[in-house]
């Protein structure tokens, strides 16, 4: 057991726990005043519903021994064996308590993540069955898949620090749930502005903050490839700030505060797979590109007309996509991409890519749509106009 | 010249103005205000404690017109106001004596 | 006795506070408000899309006075208000039917 | 038909509905406002600047009422809003033509 | 002197000052708009008043050379032989300067959370003088008795992060508090009700976050015991927040998202004391147990009539109560409580309970008398009406 | 390489990064809520801007081959040679690359410090021109100078982390652009008061909890220095929060909130250039001494009528050049200063102080006179009177 990595990694689980109330404050200074608070639960809460699961049986089903390479078994449920030294732990280096905390964080903001598609018009009750499944139904075995011994991580898939695992994953649950909800009452006829901003931007402050931990974290270790992971991190992030900009300014003639914030998430997205493959000028390269896409992304969702409120298919699901992809491109740290002359890397990333989306997309459906029909899932257009805070949480944001 | 006061439901401003604009309203006056009345509010929690919040959000148009072009912007608004739900909303209609336009110093209805 | 409701760009507050303090107007009632007119709006951007937003920030002031000292008032208030650019506001002045200062119960002009 | 405004203290708000609602009346819009008047402001400080602001925070409370419906309507605002301060506020009572219930179209004294 | 645990511990120093503008926040979301900023005051000052107070003497009262178990000596006064290197430090494995400056957190944030008992009403000149006061004569005693060497401490009192020290001595003070300055004018008429409820969440989350180093740093070392109390914290915050959600709901019918906030601060308080010595499963149970008892002591409140205006005593008095006492009876990890056999434990925390509520509420009483004869405490009713923010700091919170 | 100091640096690190977002909403709320968005987009976008010109070549002319006491060689341009283990690294002990983010994240603060100066009037594009050119012409010279090998630094200047580097330059910076742009529309006959003050005690507290980074970074090691640092930073801060208050309450009677936080920074900024030379106890004198300094630093401002509109000058120009002076006069851990019976230093100091605000004052003149030109710094009346938000963003901060 390494002190130093312990040291290291619990105050990245600290600072990727961080992230989730930024998420909350990100996704909550978009919505409309009425929904505040509604919208900060709905990544809140993650903490509370998701960290529980994860102790009774999330943690074992992820990281628990192997299953044909498609699920952990029960050896870890209720946190069995499961110490303060590194017996059992995926991480030599670690105790095992730390690896399996540092690992909830992430499983707390996935769910969260998705919130921000259905945001204004999704009820709590059905909110919190639908997360709760879906973490042990969909989070879990992918995140097995990935790090747990399963097949993807198998394969030779590449995925730093959670590309496929958080960002496509939720990326994908996210275009199911808000086509299968339907749009919020006014969509297409009302102009849905955010009704603190300055809020969305210390959210964003906040993640980008957050996201060394979630990053530089993910080498498990204080060493040169954290240092790395760190770098290339805040340097695709800051690059896809600025061409988001760029994008914007070349399209509409403005450059955003939104648009930095959101161009910063895209990039944070982006990194998050090649994080530790890559080199800090192609995470630059990267950063670049995640703005100009995730930009697009949402330009073509204003085309085809669903109602991703938050935009986490754009910024989440098309991120991750492209950072999984690059990542096959630009790896040269520890493993090979294209320019490092390995095309195959890029075709297992594609496998990964397909994968994530295919069973993400098909399990959330049948979850959506199994909760919808027993608890319901959408609020009424009387409940939306007064407002989710009112109608689901009796509670109003602001009083002046 | 007539004042007229639109209180209806905050989402309904933007086909108010749609409205009167549809019929030469040139200009308007908007307000947000908390009514009051037999729609009833709604409760709120706090630690435990409930609060019985009667007031509930809407908004007040305001528009200044010709006496003559009174009741064809009333029936406008009514028209775009109506959900036909408890809590559309009332117009009042008042008298103005004088109107000014501060640019110009325009007065009358020269200056609406 | 006369309700003076002066609408006008928000900058202009303090200028049209003490012009009208500066004629004896002892009290009135300020009001942030939003006006559609002539000024027209301006864009906003959320993510790529662009919205038109019609609405112009601005405050009215409400004055109640004495009716042969209201026109002083309007003159006052027109000329600290007037910048001479579009969206300067409008001036309305409608009667007032009673006074009450709720302090003592005093109706009327002594009220005011 | 009647406007009644009662313009107070933001606290008494809850006393000044519950006495209204007492006494029969069904509605009411309510809006928060900045009052100058004989109560003065209060000193801001900003890094080391003092700043007068002369605005209070009042509430303004409008009531459309039956015209003889409308001196008891007065009296029992004046009654629930008065603490003796200086600054209790004002009541203003103004001529209305015409009241419409968007929700049925009904106008007159049925509307209100 | 071991690096590693320097790092580690510099780092969860700052985490726990982060607390403090993070109860700042939380407290000044609560109150009405015309006071949010001298209930922010009056916990953000504290990191002024209170840290130039620690080193002029009171880290010296807490932990210099114990006197007769009840104080500590001036040894330490103007931080005189408090240096770069072990010597003298409490703790050997780290710079005596770090170990004082970690204490130096916990003392800052402990009168800021009386604060909320008596929010919206008290002076802030007679507020300070009466911290100041309460620093030296309550607080640092109290630390001497359980980690400075003290009676307590020696007694057997398990106490892990400031169960007794830090929440039981400020919930018994700010009891005595509200009682005594009486209530807001208004109170039992009007709604309080919170301005600001994202503001609120984001003090939570911020709370949260710092709480990490609050009870994970306590091990003193970024060893295994860290790592489970990082875990154990986190785990009783999560299970707290759904508690407190499930008994509003099942008392009033919604779960709020004041709830999910007001939970997850009460799981943070009651795990405090236990964090080092329970394993995560039983910190699962004490927190599910600590949503559920505060939210009951609140409601005790609301019949009982007293103004504790933020809750001071429900969540901080009864969570530290709840969490003292479970430590007796849950206690396996380098200690033993009752279900590891040991039932003398549990009679030992409860005379540290019975001890702590004792002393903190006789000394504040004292104190608070003093205060208020001599420099006067609490804002008359014309200056509640105006707000304290205006009467007491020429300020307003803010311009639209 | 030590694992210890790498893990304790990137989260230092990490620390730093989130004080820019801290600026900017201690910034944003200082301004009129119309200006609220640009103002923080002028931290913010820093983050983005800064950071990839930094890579590009910014951290080269810094830290490259030294030349001449004066410049940086482009050894280091696109971070050719900044690796994974501590080749090339000027710290030894950490890893290239984590060595070259720390300085970015002072990079990055830097020019958004002096974005306070010119608030509420200055064009975002021509913002974004000359904060290119600052950084590169004013902040990456001088950080070579006293930093990277230059002649500064070899005089024997102290500047533990930043007090002219980063304070004195931005404060020199933004007296010069407040000047060269002129008043905003209204200064003089209107109030600009602040709009959200519990944002600028949030943004305060941010920065003070993101300083610890900063500081106590700044010893590159885990060791007894970095322990001296954060306490100090912690003391001094705490001193002048409570000296400002006084200072006001003796002035005008009232101590306010902001005072409260404004003398936090104050204190931040002049303890940055004493932290690892001098005793705690020091820290506390030149910490009250900050409080009182730019308070009247600011009441001067008042008095000579130019539109510091944040007060920049007074808080980082004044405070970076006291704690220059003070660091001369009390530095006695690995220095030695006047009262260690070296006058010698002082006036080294002095000279450091000159030559900074000399450089900083006449570059900015240059810059800002050739982008005024070029481009264009400063808004029209009309579009101050729309606000900033609106005329340079198509934004609005609030819809309430
Ligand atoms: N007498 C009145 N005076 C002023 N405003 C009124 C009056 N009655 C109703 N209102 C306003 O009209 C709104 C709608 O009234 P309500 O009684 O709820 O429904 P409806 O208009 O459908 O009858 C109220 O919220 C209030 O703002
Ligand atoms: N007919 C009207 N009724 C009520 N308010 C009006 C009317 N016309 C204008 N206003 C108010 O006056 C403001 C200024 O009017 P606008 O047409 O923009 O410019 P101007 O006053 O210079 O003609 C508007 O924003 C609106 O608040
Ligand atoms: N002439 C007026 N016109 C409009 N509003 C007024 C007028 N005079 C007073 N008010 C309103 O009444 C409030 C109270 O008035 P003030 O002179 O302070 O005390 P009082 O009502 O006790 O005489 C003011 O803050 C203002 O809102």
């Amino acid at each position: 057991m390494n002190f130093v990595d312990n040291a290291f990694i619990l105050i990245c689980a600290a600072l990727v726990m961080f992230m989730t109330p930024g998420l909350a404050l990100f996704y909550g200074g978009l919505v409309r005043s009425k929904n505040v608070l509604a919208t900060i639960m709905q990544s809140f809460i993650m903490l509370g519903l998701v960290s529980v699961l994860w102790a009774i049986c999330g943690y074992s089903l992820a990281f628990g021994t192997d299953i044909g390479g498609l699920i952990g078994g029960l050896d870890f449920v209720f946190l069995n064996g499961v110490g303060m030294d590194n017996a059992g732990s995926p991480a030599e280096n670690l105790p095992h308590l730390t690896f399996m905390i540092f690992q909830c964080m992430f499983a707390v903001i996935t769910p969260a993540l998705i919130s921000g598609a259905f945001a204004e018009r999704m009820k709590f009750g059905g909110f919190m069955v639908f997360s709760a499944l879906w973490l042990l139904l969909v989070y879990a075995p992918l995140c097995h898949w990935v790090w747990g011994g399963g097949w993807m991580g198998e394969m030779g898939a590449l995925d730093f620090a959670g590309g496929a695992v958080v960002h496509m994953s939720s990326g994908a649950a996210a275009l199911c749930c808000c086509i299968l909800i339907g749009k919020r009452k006014g969509h297409g006829s009302t102009a849905f502005i955010p009704h603190n901003l300055p809020m969305t931007i210390l959210g964003a402050g906040i993640l980008w903050f957050g996201w060394f931990g979630f990053n530089a974290g993910s080498a498990l270790a204080a060493d040169g490839i954290a240092a790395n992971a760190f770098v290339t991190t805040h340097m695709a992030t800051a690059a896809a700030a600025l061409s988001w900009l760029v994008a914007e300014w070349a399209h509409g003639g403005k450059a955003t505060t939104l648009g930095a914030a959101s161009g910063a998430v895209a990039g944070l997205v982006a990194i998050t797979p090649a994080a530790g493959f890559v080199t800090p000028m192609w995470a630059i390269v990267i950063g670049f590109g995640a703005g100009f896409i995730c930009y697009g992304g949402i330009m073509l969702k204003n085309k085809l007309g669903y109602d991703d409120a938050l935009d986490v298919v754009g910024i989440h699901g098309l991120g991750g996509t492209f950072g999984a992809l690059a990542t096959g491109v630009f790896a040269t740290i520890g493993a090979e991409g294209l320019i490092a002359g390995n095309a195959e890397q890029l075709w297992i990333q594609f496998v990964s890519v397909v994968a994530t989306w295919g069973f993400s997309f098909v399990m959330t459906f049948i979850i959506f749509k199994a909760v919808d029909k027993t608890i319901g899932l959408k609020a009424t257009d009387e409940e939306q106009d007064r407002g989710m805070d009112i109608a689901e949480h009796s509670e109003t944001g602001y009083q002046w | 010249m007539k004042k007229i006061e639109i209180i209806t439901r905050t989402f309904k401003l933007d086909e108010v103005k749609t409205a009167l604009s549809g019929i030469g309203v040139k200009g308007m006056t908007v307000n947000e205000v908390k009514g009051f009345g037999r729609q009833g509010g709604h409760k709120e929690v706090y630690r435990g404690a409930e609060y019985q919040v009667d007031f509930v959000p809407k908004i007040k148009i305001d528009v200044v017109v010709e006496d003559d072009f009174a009741s064809e912007v009333v029936a406008a608004a009514t028209k775009a106001a109506q959900t036909g739900q408890v809590g559309d909303g009332k117009i009042f209609v008042s008298p103005v004596d004088e109107v000014v336009r501060i640019r110009t110093g325009e007065t009358g209805e020269e200056a609406i």
